[in-house]
């Protein structure tokens, strides 16, 4: 996915309506890309095309797209095994990332991660983690290195709710606020873990939010299904970070339309709830927005002509792309390239 | 009595059986209740038993282990779930420095009777941090019974057992058998732990093999009869009790070894067992002990891949032949 | 140890100053027993019949004696390797205490545990751990586990305020005020771990009692040097989590006179602070509080003299004791009394 | 340079060589700055290299270990300290499921060349929570280097050898060797990982021991002189690389195997050597191969206690006398 400019911080108010629609446009189409490509992933794991597990991003695009387009191009991202939204956003493309999804050698990984662990280290994502939170303590490390050598850069960390209950959290936001860190946690509540509302095994109402004080560091929540208030409060958070004020923390309401993973079709949620957070799509969230900015119809169309052009090629090259050559099972162990551990 | 049962269903089935029997059984872990678990082996204990005895968990493995220790030192008999058997990595200080170690640092005063149940191995396209098989992790600690169990039957007869015993048990099962049939339990059907099973006799080449290497070696065992290669496969069933006695009685017969385990060979629990065989079986042996392991790698995500990783039929018979033929 | 007359929460106040003045001289002498032993334990090392290492508490005998004071006979208390104060004071003797850090076989735990993992489980007193932070959540285990039998047991965790930075803390809080248990974590805040004050690496002032906010649940904090507000504090704490309001968190401040653990000469505190500390002893404020109640001079010599006595005699008697049958190596493994692993 | 080096004295100068070759070292780990660590293995890195460079943390293993993968990743060699090595349970998701796994993973696209080093073994008195050889819990996961070093010299060499390596590496220092002498290293010592040592050499049987326990072997060796048997001793030094070929190459010579290890025997690292020696080994064996090893038990506090329980010189004279009679 090309990679829309970047806005410089806090630069959003100052320029006029013509140059921020467009701006947004291109966050919007960004939004459909990565819509389309969950669409694509879900339907080709029913068709048997892709094998283990995926866990979709849909309607938590603006998210990654917010925020996204909040950072600068080498700020460093981490993410979980939900994270194809954040590859995306990255730089990865759709063909890459479907193309790992359905083990093909030309995937972001060489089919050797699959859905979880998309990783695009050219761009510095660096990398999808399975393990809930784990990835927390590793975008403190980069934020420490940042730091260590200079650069400005920040890292960010993406997780889920069910995530702010594991010890890792806990750990990774104390020495992130004690070295004054910069690095960006945050949260993507969509209210559920695997099949249980967050709310049921957690003490505080805003799981993430609620517990900066914690670490003395500022808490936000945001819509996390508005694109423009996501980049906005990553910018804010990531100014005082750039500046030296150590970690932010942002809590994104947002919600996922598909289940949890797989084929699951989440009946455990209210259909209410369901009905209730779909009218909040963050697609068309952006597209009421462009609409005041008084972007004509026909180029969201066309935006999601070209979104959806994008995705049908790269399911045909993913699906045309090999398998990847079996020996390559014993590869990359090591930093030489090999797997050997023994004379 | 149905006729045939999952595993799946058989973990479900066995967590039951205990919990109709004695009221200190209680279940924690993530999703176990309403959700039924994400592998459904705990489906149905929530509507049976209720909330005040099935009880989910928020997102933290080191709580969900260590409130199984602190329950199970005050009078209760604790199942707790790990989802995966990876995530044990996420409560090891729990499983290697608290559990095994505190009756005997204690000088004897502390009893610790719980099942830490996870879902093990490959097999599915989970990639490197859904796939392993962590049952060696487990071996590396003194003071943790290991139970493995291959059939729904064992499932059942072992998980009485380790609920039953008064020591801590990690309970490994396999992912790649849940959707697996067999013949259902008898009622207050109790598999002893550290016992093994001869799961298929032979006079040439014995075959031993845990969880869903059991399957493997059975399949490997039936090609190598159609090349006149005789193989007895034992299912070890656990690693904690070690059932060495059978498996030298075996050796005693065959004089060849052959073993069969998912967990990668560097580490891998075919050491431990070989090393024993070296020392006190040598005698027996006539010919060189083999281990047919994972590669040391990370699982991979794409089939093809994971496939060259991890023991399969045709790399068990190979190495068979290969070993008959010494 | 001898354990003092209970007690009932909320009783201090309705009794006469007399019976109050004899409840704290017990707890005084309490003290004045386990600040002996510390000695010994301390003198004992030195002349190299403790091996190993010994952390000592002296300074903060009041967090145990006093919490220990407003609990029930049968509650559960769950000890750090700083832990001789609370085994002590739940009914430990001194002599089964120094026998076991002298590797004598009469040793609370047959000299298999050590220093460090003192334990009467006879009392309730279910342990000493010597990885920060791991026994918070086998406290919140025991009392879910009292919940579950319904005897309205309460679960004890003291620790230290390193151990508020791990993740376990973070997941033992989180799941005790999920579930609504009758669990207290009380954290004695000695302003150090090892070597390095808590205040570097702690992103808040209170450590303990800043986090409490995140799991919802009420944080204090209280004079850890001053047995009688220890006391009325864990009362508090205690009468609410077993009326069901869930569990509590109290930070006693306090200091150890000693370093972290065996000749640690703890130089690494500044001068004027260890002076400040060593004028606010527990045992002062105590017998402060003894002669505001009128207590003659003579009664805490009398109650000096016999606590000099219990400790001269334990160390006279652990010295004697036998050491362990070696073969004692090869038995307490499993619940069967043995440790066979194989056939 | 002095005479003699203590092998807490190496651990520091070996850290402190790669700190002054390459910026990119950093250490992080608690109490090692101004304090100097607890065993004194950082002490003068603070005074020499500053805040900057050696950084205090919280009690909080994960993101301790965690933060240092993280900076590999992106362009530092970190080496973070975790005080004792049983400690490494806390931090275990990162050893066993994210280090060793993201470069695999990412199908080779990111690189983690850290070090985590920690105090590891007995005979201290420390008790069961802080008195393990732990050095096999990480021979369970493909992906981690794993050294321990036996000598001043070494320590130096494959600190400097760990440090460069882009690959992690876990590096057991052995308490009950801090307090030892050797001689000290050259400048710009590296001793490639990988490559065992023969430390003595014998023509009857092979002992191969690994850190506190090369020094009980040698001491078996010598005691054994005395009565005519003629031992070799092969220091392995490293887990992985693990350096079988010495091994083979030394049992060529006396066909006959000891292995000492401090890990327990279940799950020991000596059950995967021994496994490949009695696989490709197994025409060069003319008697049983021994492990002697800890017992199956946590390790206890007295010290009477705990000599029952790990291998002694005394324990090992014992096994090779009786091999050599076989
Ligand atoms: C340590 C750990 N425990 C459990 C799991 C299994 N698991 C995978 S996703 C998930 C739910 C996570 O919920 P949340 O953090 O809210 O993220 P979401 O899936 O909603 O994006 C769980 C329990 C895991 N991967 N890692
Ligand atoms: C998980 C873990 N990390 C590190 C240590 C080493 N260690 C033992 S005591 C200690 C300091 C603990 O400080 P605190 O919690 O304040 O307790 P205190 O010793 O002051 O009573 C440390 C770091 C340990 N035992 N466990
Ligand atoms: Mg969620
Ligand atoms: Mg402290």
């Amino acid at each position: 996915m090309t990679r829309v400019p970047q806005p410089a911080v806090g630069s959003e108010t100052g320029t006029g309506p013509g140059s921020e629609a467009a701006e947004l446009l291109a966050l919007y189409e960004e939004m459909a890309v990565i819509r389309r490509t969950e669409k694509a992933a879900h339907d080709l794991f029913l068709s048997g095309l892709v094998k283990g597990t995926t866990h979709l991003a849909a309607g938590q695009e603006a998210v990654a797209v917010g925020a996204s387009a909040a950072l600068r191009d080498d700020d460093y991202v981490f993410a979980t095994y939900r994270g194809h939204h954040h590859a995306l956003a990255r730089g990865a493309t759709p063909e890459e990332c479907l193309a790992e999804l359905m083990s093909r050698a030309s995937g972001l990984c060489g089919a050797k991660g699959g859905s979880m662990h998309l990783t695009k280290a050219s761009a510095n994502m660096l990398g999808s983690y399975a393990i809930v939170g784990a990835h927390l303590p590793l975008a403190v490390g980069a934020a420490w290195s940042a730091r260590l050598r200079g650069t400005g850069q920040l890292a960010v960390a993406f997780f889920g709710d069910g995530a702010t209950n594991i010890g890792a959290f806990h750990e990774a936001l104390n020495l992130a606020a004690v070295w004054r860190l910069p690095v960006l946690f945050v949260c993507e509540n969509n209210l559920y873990m695997e099949y249980t509302p967050i709310a049921d095994v957690t003490a505080v109402a805003d799981p993430a939010a609620d517990r900066a004080p914690a670490y003395g560091i500022p808490g936000e929540t945001v819509d996390g299904n508005d694109v423009v208030a996501v980049r906005e409060a990553v910018a804010r958070l990531a100014g005082r970070a750039r500046a030296g004020d150590g970690p932010g923390l942002l809590e994104a309401r947002t919600y996922r339309h598909y289940g949890h993973s797989r084929a699951d079709p989440a009946a455990y949620r209210p259909a209410e709830e369901v009905e209730r957070w779909l009218k909040h799509d963050p697609l068309d969230v952006a597209r009421g927005r462009l609409a005041e900015l008084g972007m004509p119809a026909e180029t969201l169309v066309a935006a999601d002509q070209r979104a959806e052009a994008v995705v049908q090629a790269a399911v045909e090259a993913a699906k045309k792309a090999p398998a990847p050559d079996p020996r390559d099972a014993l590869t990359d162990v090591w930093a030489d390239g090999g797997a050997r551990w023994r004379t | 009595m149905a006729d045939v049962i999952t595993y799946r269903q058989a973990v479900a089935e066995g967590i039951a059986r205990e919990m109709r029997r004695d009221p200190a059984v209680v279940c924690l872990g993530e999703d176990i209740g309403a959700a039924g678990g994400v592998f459904k082996t705990t489906a149905g204990l929530y509507e049976e038993f209720g909330a005040g005895r099935v009880w989910d968990t928020p997102i933290s493995e080191q709580a969900i282990v260590g409130a199984a220790m602190g329950a199970a030192m005050t009078g209760m008999r604790p199942v707790a779930e790990i989802m995966f058997s990876d995530f044990l990595a996420c409560c090891w200080d729990y499983l290697a420095n608290e559990i095994p170690k505190v009756r005997y640092m204690t000088g004897g005063q502390v009893t610790v009777p719980l099942v830490v149940r996870t879902a093990n191995g490959g097999g599915l396209g989970f990639g490197a941090q859904h796939s392993q098989a962590t049952e060696n992790w487990a071996l590396t600690v003194p003071g943790l019974k290991i139970a493995a169990p291959a059939t729904p039957a064992d499932v059942i007869g072992m998980m009485a057992a380790a609920i039953r015993s008064d020591d801590p048990v990690v309970f490994f099962e396999h992912k790649g058998l849940f959707a697996g049939k067999g013949p259902p339990a008898p009622p207050d059907h109790v598999v002893e732990l550290g016992h093994a099973a001869v799961v298929r006799e032979g006079d040439d080449v014995t075959l031993v093999a845990l969880a869903s290497m059991v399957p493997v070696a059975l399949s490997a065992a039936e090609r190598l009869a159609e090349e006149g290669i005789d193989v007895e496969v034992v299912d070890l069933r656990c690693l904690v009790p070690l059932d060495v006695m059978t498996v030298l009685g075996s050796l005693a017969k065959t004089s060849r070894l052959v073993v069969v385990e998912e967990n990668p060979y560097q580490g891998g629990w075919g050491g431990t067992l070989v090393s024993i065989v070296a020392d006190e079986g040598f005698g027996l042996l006539d010919a060189p002990v083999r281990r047919v392991a994972a590669a040391c790698v990370p699982l991979p995500f794409a089939d093809v891949l994971e496939r060259e990783v991890v023991p399969t039929v045709d790399k068990v018979a190979a190495t068979v032949r290969d070993l008959s033929a010494y």
